[in-house]
């Protein structure tokens, strides 16, 4: 079982040693800075987004949570009358936060109420977050698309000057939810939810309220994650989150997380980022070009997500 | 249990990676500064943003075929697919190879700011082709510009002259690039203090469309736009990329004729690369403020090779005030740019 | 004439290692209704079901017109003409009538496209057999059961069957629907199309059958023609077996009233029920298919709404709760269907074991107590007899059906609930695992808790209960006390309501 | 036959939701005269429809697979891949024999037909046979299929129309020639999806997997069979848009599945399987769609207000797809 469960590790640990020995200029100290940097706030939200596809469900609107949180952010820190003011950080921070759970509350809430389908809610929520991003960016740039210039004491958040703070922040958020899912009442309902609700329910799980946090909390982290990658490229940009929603829901699928819910976890997630960060680091350092590394993460999930499903059926093999 | 130890495992190994990076740290500059004096080869990282048009296909071509001409440059390229994000995280890579310079075309004139930082603290120069940073916001150490606002505003005013001598006034709709990138927003700003200065009476700018550098959205917006006014007889393009949807959309209303003829439609244009040459033999195009994409490409090497040997530069940023080419003088200029 | 159409000898079938029919041997006369009956788990359902080719018989063999028929699929059962109207239609609702009539065999004109106007005239002609006019492109799920049902037996018609197996046709349907029932199917025999037709309504069985077969646990006891026997024969040859296995008893003494629910309505099933229950007791609720039994359990536990009626628990009004605030008040509900909605199969044992007690290990803090969480699921596993090699790697649905029971029996032990209802404990379960499970109930009952068992073997209810009450057509039928338990009575009890729509 | 009587409430939610989304429709149409006097007249109304049919084969592929309660998301990709595979023959054709001339039309939308087929092949083959979920394989492949041709471009400009494949300059009446091939095609797909034995076996199946497989229907084959429909239909979108066009970027068709999949939920086709058809309820989708967009552009608002405005009304439509479906929250 220790080998099923943590199949991934072990992938990404030969892939690491690989790196080390035969990728020129990985083993340097700035390289691996960077390639932490860069893993820390998708593990942030893929942690996020790990609590709904243990349901089966999946999450959409992270990407726009992260750009309309680096738009706001951006402005509130640089234009707006908040501006320079000490409280300017913190609150910004609040509000940002605050935008990924209201959307995570919309998304709870038409799932676990109204009924709909996780995909088409969430890309409901993904479409009104991007067009409210870009608009909002176009009135509040007066005219410029992105907005730079933030306060250094932001930009720390994304490691510049300080780069172990984003990681602190990431293993951080990474320590409290593995715990949560593994140690309480509330986490190991999560997978009793994802196998069967019907059983679930019978056995007195509160089967709509779990459905309901799950989304909360997966907008939650997407707004924190908005935070580092707003502070990392130290301006808020419309399009942030865009591109990156293969990398979100990649990490938890080749983690090791089942799509079809109930089984893996944010521990798997862990793994399924650190490897596909350093998938693209090595690619980028062997200077093959971007539109490759699109393709083989593609692949990576196609392939990880067969995988699941054959170590599925070999554990389950004298299903009755 | 023997899942926490894993956990444990990864974590602890990460951090003791970053410590022991930290030692490295020392090792790599002195090994850097060694490499100057023996071998004269460098090497120089190209961010490009996307090769979507003909003017950074041969912006791109030229920086190429400079860095053969010199010899003792080899290059490494990085697409960003206009993605900010992406982009950063490859000149951060470019950082860890070690180049001894960054010739970066911006897909986000903000969000680059943090690649010029990390330059500037590698000790890295980095110089900025054709798209500027905005101002304020980091200062990368040269910037190879065309004189956008200047040209267009250039240019517009011999049209507007133009029209006035043959007593023609015109309904105009002015497409706008994408207003992430510095040079659209000049080039707007200059056609349009041109249009406020002497377009008094000849030229009406009716209405902008928004394209993003984007073709479907250029077509979507010039076909409701000529549905909504069709009293259109003027348009100015700010790219010679957006010949394609202008094309489309005048051929369906009937409108898509030389000069001289009846239903023509005045067109200006920027960046006179082939398209915009074509169109200009073919008599579509009134002007084009002509940038030339390989004047600025080999530029680019030459400032990066000055710039690593240390060499200081007369101004941070060298203007390209490129060349106003019109239907008037386009018999004699057709070979230079 | 009336040679036989369809023999079967010797036919044997067992699920997961439990034999459920004995070696049968049955034959039918062609033009005839022939009527089966027997108590719920019989093994009616599973006999016909061999019948239609929906399972393969592990013995026997099967004659039709004399020829032999090894049905491997129930496509193959419709090519040998035989139909089956299963109790729980399968049409397609967003299909139209015409539709669902030919959907295996659509009438295809040059390039696959369907002839509709064809298919449709053959419809009307088809559903005028039964006097019936629907029209034939109104969609299934605007239709009421009745038309339904006919829709299906049209289907039967389609492909000509020579015999056509009824399952419990009458349980969801109004008088009138009733009456033109019986009219198709003497119909039908009036073209010498062979009947086969199962319920436990036994005056429909009387008024329909030329000849009746009675199953009782799985092997056929007689055949007879319907003229030699009568209601209260039928009944004890349904019931008559000798109550020859032991049941363990133990002294307990029933205290006080603990739950105490009157006129219960919910749903379309549950009509007006009420039972009292006592501290201690354990309290059989007998009644067949379509009485309203586990609706009415479910609607206890809060899982159904409750339309009508009120439920006093431990004095307190206690009418409308949901599962969660029942099992904190100390109610456990162990239901009917195992694999849906009693276990978590994929997982291991241990994790099905705490699911219901996890509140209760984590206390405030929500953390769970790891440690004690296993000793709980160890001494519950132990307790119950439970065969387990490794429970934290060990799937649940790589166990045995006794086990699995006993798994999901120690999930709600565990927390030691007060009124523990029990909706068809033993089914599918060995004979050995069963005297286990009886005595868990038992050692319940003597620790005070009471239990509430809803089963279909009334052996097993005389057996272990002290109290019997019988429900009939979502009502009341009666209650019978421990002394004078007698299967006929409570088989009358259990009909009594059948008659009436 | 008392079959009236059970129907009551059911019918004022299913007639509140086929004729809700036709509503919002016409108030729409209402509130973009006002706005602008060129909106509404016939020269527009053909413009929205031009612009429209290039996605309207999309959705009509998607409705197939959306009968079985699937989702193909590598829709948009599968446009851009086909697109660019079918320009870049077209481009060696013309270079041989010169641009131009019905044979470039001819291998042009085959070639995309053909790479669209086998993407749909792709992903029904992983979906039905190692019973991947849907959505994940289709996002998987979307990363893949743009990879792949953004490798065959090396993400540079890709003309189309300088080797002669020009649908819309073919006029055909007031209208194009891709919106009369397009039109033909609806039709032959509604037809295929509501009058032939595998459109009515693919409905059923939509409806009731396990009683259709009891009835001996072949659920994997047909299922696999949608999706190369599907695909093959996003392909042969993809190439018409790349004539409208002219030229293909590096972003050519992406996010199009985004206009897709919500037309066909707005034109009346349930997500959960089983429910809803072609005409007119997907084609009403895809110009609802397309009407939006130029209505917003005719008031001169800005873009990005579409995109809002597309995602409340998907909330909308699906919300009310939702309202009885009692099975599981996933």
């Amino acid at each position: 079982m220790f080998l099923q469960d943590n199949i991934m590790l072990f992938v990404f640990l030969v892939f690491f040693i690989c790196g080390m020995l035969f990728v020129d200029k990985f083993a340097s100290a700035y390289n691996i800075k960077n390639y932490l940097k860069n893993c820390a706030p998708l593990l942030v939200v893929s942690t996020g987004l790990t609590y709904v596809v243990l349901n089966g469900g999946i999450d959409f609107s992270t990407t726009s949570i992260i750009s309309l949180g680096s738009v706001l952010g951006a402005h509130l820190l640089v234009e707006s009358p908040l501006a320079g003011t000490p409280l300017a950080v913190p609150l910004t921070i609040l509000i940002i936060v605050g935008i990924g759970l209201a959307f995570g509350v919309v998304n709870g809430l038409a799932v676990s109420r109204l009924k709909m389908p996780s995909f088409v809610a969430t890309l409901s929520t993904q479409l009104i977050g991007a067009g409210l991003a870009v608009w909002f960016g176009s009135i509040l740039f007066e005219g410029a698309v992105s907005l730079g210039g933030l306060p250094e004491a932001f930009r720390a958040i994304g490691g510049r000057g300080m780069f172990w703070l984003p990681i602190l922040i990431a293993t951080v958020i990474f320590v409290i939810f593995n715990w949560m899912l593994c140690k309480t009442v509330f986490g190991k309902q999560i997978y009793a939810i994802g196998v069967n609700p019907r059983t679930a329910e019978v056995s007195g799980v509160p089967v709509k309220k779990n459905i309901f946090l799950l989304f909360v909390i997966s907008g939650g982290l997407a707004g924190v994650a908005s935070i580092i990658y707003t502070a990392k490229n130290g301006a808020g940009v419309p399009t942030m989150g865009d591109a990156m929603f293969i990398d979100i829901v990649g990490s938890v699928v080749i983690g090791g997380t089942d799509p079809a819910g109930g089984f893996g976890g944010v521990k798997n997630t862990l793994y399924g980022v650190l490897f596909l960060t350093l998938v693209s680091n090595i690619l980028n350092l062997m200077g093959i070009e971007w539109f490759y590394v699109d393709l083989i993460k593609g692949a990576l999930v196609i392939a990880a997500a067969v995988l699941n499903l054959i170590f599925k059926n070999l554990g389950a093999r004298g299903r009755a | 249990m023997r899942k926490v130890t894993a956990v444990v495992l990864t974590i602890a190994m990460s951090l003791a990676l970053a410590a022991c990076g930290g030692k490295a740290e020392d090792t790599v500059t002195t090994e850097e500064s060694g490499k100057t004096e023996e071998a004269e080869n460098y090497t120089i990282g190209v961010a490009v943003d996307t090769l979507d048009t003909q003017f950074w296909i041969a912006n791109y071509q030229a920086i190429k075929d400079r860095a053969e001409e010199l010899g003792n440059i080899t290059l490494v390229e990085a697409i960003a697919s206009a993605d900010a994000n992406v982009q950063n995280q490859q000149i951060e890579d470019f950082i860890a190879q070690d180049v001894d310079a960054v010739i970066c075309m911006a897909s986000d004139g903000a969000a680059i700011a943090a690649a010029v930082d990390e330059c500037n603290e590698a000790g890295i120069p980095i110089i900025m082709n054709n798209r500027p940073v905005v101002e304020g916001t980091a200062d990368p150490d040269a910037q190879v510009l065309s004189d956008n606002k200047q040209m267009a505003y250039e240019e517009m005013k011999w049209f507007i002259e133009k029209s006035k001598e043959e007593g023609k006034s015109y309904k105009c709709l002015m497409l706008v690039g994408n207003l992430g990138d510095g040079n659209a927003v000049e080039r707007r700003d200059g056609y349009q203090a041109a249009v406020d200065e002497f377009g008094e009476g000849v030229v009406e700018i009716v209405l902008s469309v928004p394209t993003e550098w984007d073709h479907e959205v250029a077509l979507a917006g010039l076909q409701s736009g000529l549905a909504s006014n069709p009293d259109i007889d003027m348009m100015i393009l700010p790219s010679d990329f957006l010949w394609e949807p202008v094309q489309t959309a005048l051929t369906e209303v009937g409108k898509w004729a030389p000069i001289g003829e009846e239903n023509h439609v005045a067109c200006i244009s920027f960046d006179g690369d082939e398209t915009g040459r074509q169109m200009m033999a073919d008599g579509y195009c009134w002007a084009d403020a002509a940038q030339s994409a390989a004047l600025q490409g080999e530029t680019c090497v030459d400032t990066a090779l000055s710039l690593i040997k240390g060499e200081s530069l007369p101004s941070r940023d060298i203007k390209d005030s490129g060349l106003l080419v019109t239907c008037d003088n386009f018999e004699e200029v057709k070979d230079s740019f | 004439m009336s040679t036989d159409i369809l023999t079967l000898k010797g036919i044997r079938k067992s699920f997961f290692g439990t034999e459920v029919l004995h070696g049968i041997d049955v034959s039918i006369r062609k033009g005839t209704v022939h009527g089966l009956v027997g108590e719920n788990g019989a093994g009616k359902s599973t006999l016909m079901n061999v019948l239609g080719g929906v399972f393969r018989p592990d013995e026997g063999e099967m004659l039709v017109d004399g020829k032999p028929y090894a049905p491997q699929s129930p496509k193959d059962a419709q090519k040998a003409h035989i139909a089956f109207v299963h109790q729980e239609l399968n049409l397609f609702s967003n299909l139209t009538v015409a539709e669902n009539l030919f959907i295996e065999d659509l009438p295809l004109g040059a390039f696959q496209q369907v002839k509709y106007k064809q298919m449709e005239q053959e419809t009307v002609r088809y559903l005028k057999d039964f006097q019936i006019d629907v029209n034939p492109k109104t969609k299934v799920e605007n239709l009421s059961m009745g038309v339904r049902q006919s829709i299906e037996i049209a289907k039967a018609l389609i492909i000509n069957a020579d015999v056509v197996i009824f399952d419990e046709p009458t349980t969801s349907l109004t008088k009138v629907e009733k009456d033109q029932l019986f009219r198709i199917i003497a119909d039908l025999k009036a073209r010498n199309v062979t009947i086969i037709y199962i319920s436990h309504i036994l005056e429909d069985v009387f008024e329909l059958c030329d000849d009746i077969s009675v199953l009782r646990d799985g092997s056929l006891i007689t055949t007879m023609p319907a003229g030699e026997t009568n209601r209260d024969a039928l009944i004890s040859l349904m019931v008559g077996r000798k109550l020859e296995n032991v049941y363990p008893t133990v002294e307990k003494t029933i205290g006080e009233e603990i739950l105490c629910c009157k006129h219960i309505a919910s749903g379309s099933l549950v009509k007006d029920a009420g039972l009292t229950l006592h501290r201690g007791e354990i309290l059989g609720v007998f009644g067949l298919m379509g009485s309203g039994r586990t609706e009415l359990m479910r609607a206890l536990f809060g899982l159904d709404k409750i339309s009508g009626g009120e439920i006093i628990y431990k004095g307190k009004n206690f009418t409308h709760h949901t599962p969660k605030q029942a099992i904190e008040a100390g109610i456990a509900f162990v239901t009917e269907d195992r694999r849906d909605e009693g276990l978590l199969m994929p997982k291991p044992v241990e994790e099905n074991l705490l699911l219901v007690h996890l509140p209760a290990l984590a206390g405030k803090t929500g953390v769970v107590d790891q440690r004690k969480g296993e000793e709980m699921a160890d001494a519950s596993i132990k307790a119950l007899h439970t065969k387990v090699q490794n429970k934290k790697t060990q799937l649940v649905c790589n166990l045995s059906g006794g086990n699995q029971q006993k798994v999901v029996l120690g999930k709600w032990i565990m927390h030691e609930p007060e009124v523990l209802i029990l909706d068809e404990p033993t089914r599918g379960v060995d004979v050995g695992a069963k005297y286990e499970i009886y005595t868990i109930i038992q050692e319940r009952a003597k620790e005070q808790s009471s239990v509430l068992v809803v089963s279909s073997e009334m052996e097993e209810l005389m057996g272990i209960c002290d109290r019997i009450v019988v429900m009939s057509a979502g009502r009341m039928a009666g209650e019978i006390e421990c002394s004078e338990f007698e299967q006929n009575s409570i088989m009358e009890m259990a009909l009594a309501g059948g008659g009436k729509a | 036959m008392n079959e009236k009587a059970g129907k009551g409430l059911q019918l004022s939610w299913n007639h509140l939701y086929e004729y809700g989304v036709f509503v919002i429709f016409l108030l729409m149409i209402i509130v973009f005269a006002f706005s602008n006097p060129h909106f509404f007249t016939v020269k527009n109304a053909i413009l929205i429809v031009e612009q429209s049919s290039p996605l309207m084969l999309g959705v009509c592929g998607m409705a197939f697979v959306l009968m079985l309660g699937g989702i193909d998301i590598s829709a948009g990709a599968n446009m851009y891949l086909s697109a660019v595979t079918s320009a870049l023959v077209m481009q060696k054709f013309a270079e041989s024999n010169g641009p131009g001339g019905s044979a470039v039309y001819l291998i042009g939308i085959f070639t995309a037909l053909l790479v669209g087929a086998a993407i749909g092949l792709v992903n029904g083959c992983f979906i039905v046979k190692f019973k991947m979920v849907p959505f994940i394989m289709t996002l998987a492949m979307t990363s893949v299929l743009t990879g792949i041709g953004l490798i065959l471009t090396k993400a540079e400009l890709l003309p189309v129309r300088a080797s002669g494949f020009q649908p819309s300059s073919i006029r055909v009446g007031p209208v194009s020639m891709v919106v009369v091939i397009v039109l033909l095609f609806t039709v032959v797909f509604h037809y295929l999806l509501k009058y032939t034995v595998y459109g009515r076996q693919l409905m059923a199946q939509g409806n009731n997997e396990e009683a259709a497989r009891k009835l001996g229907i072949r659920t994997k084959r047909n299922a696999i069979i949608a999706y190369v429909i599907c695909g093959a239909m996003a392909g042969f979108g993809g190439v018409l848009s790349a004539g409208q066009v002219g030229a293909l970027s590096s972003n050519f068709a992406k996010g199009n599945e985004f206009d897709i999949i919500p037309a066909a939920v707005l034109g009346g086709i349930s997500l959960f399987g089983g429910k809803g058809s072609i005409l007119p309820g997907a084609v009403i989708g895809i110009v609802l769609v397309n009407t939006i967009t130029n209505g917003l552009t005719m008031m001169a608002a800005n873009p990005y207000v579409y995109t809002i405005v597309r995602g409340v009304i998907i909330f909308i439509a699906v919300m009310l797809d939702s309202m009885n479906y009692k099975g599981e929250l996933r």
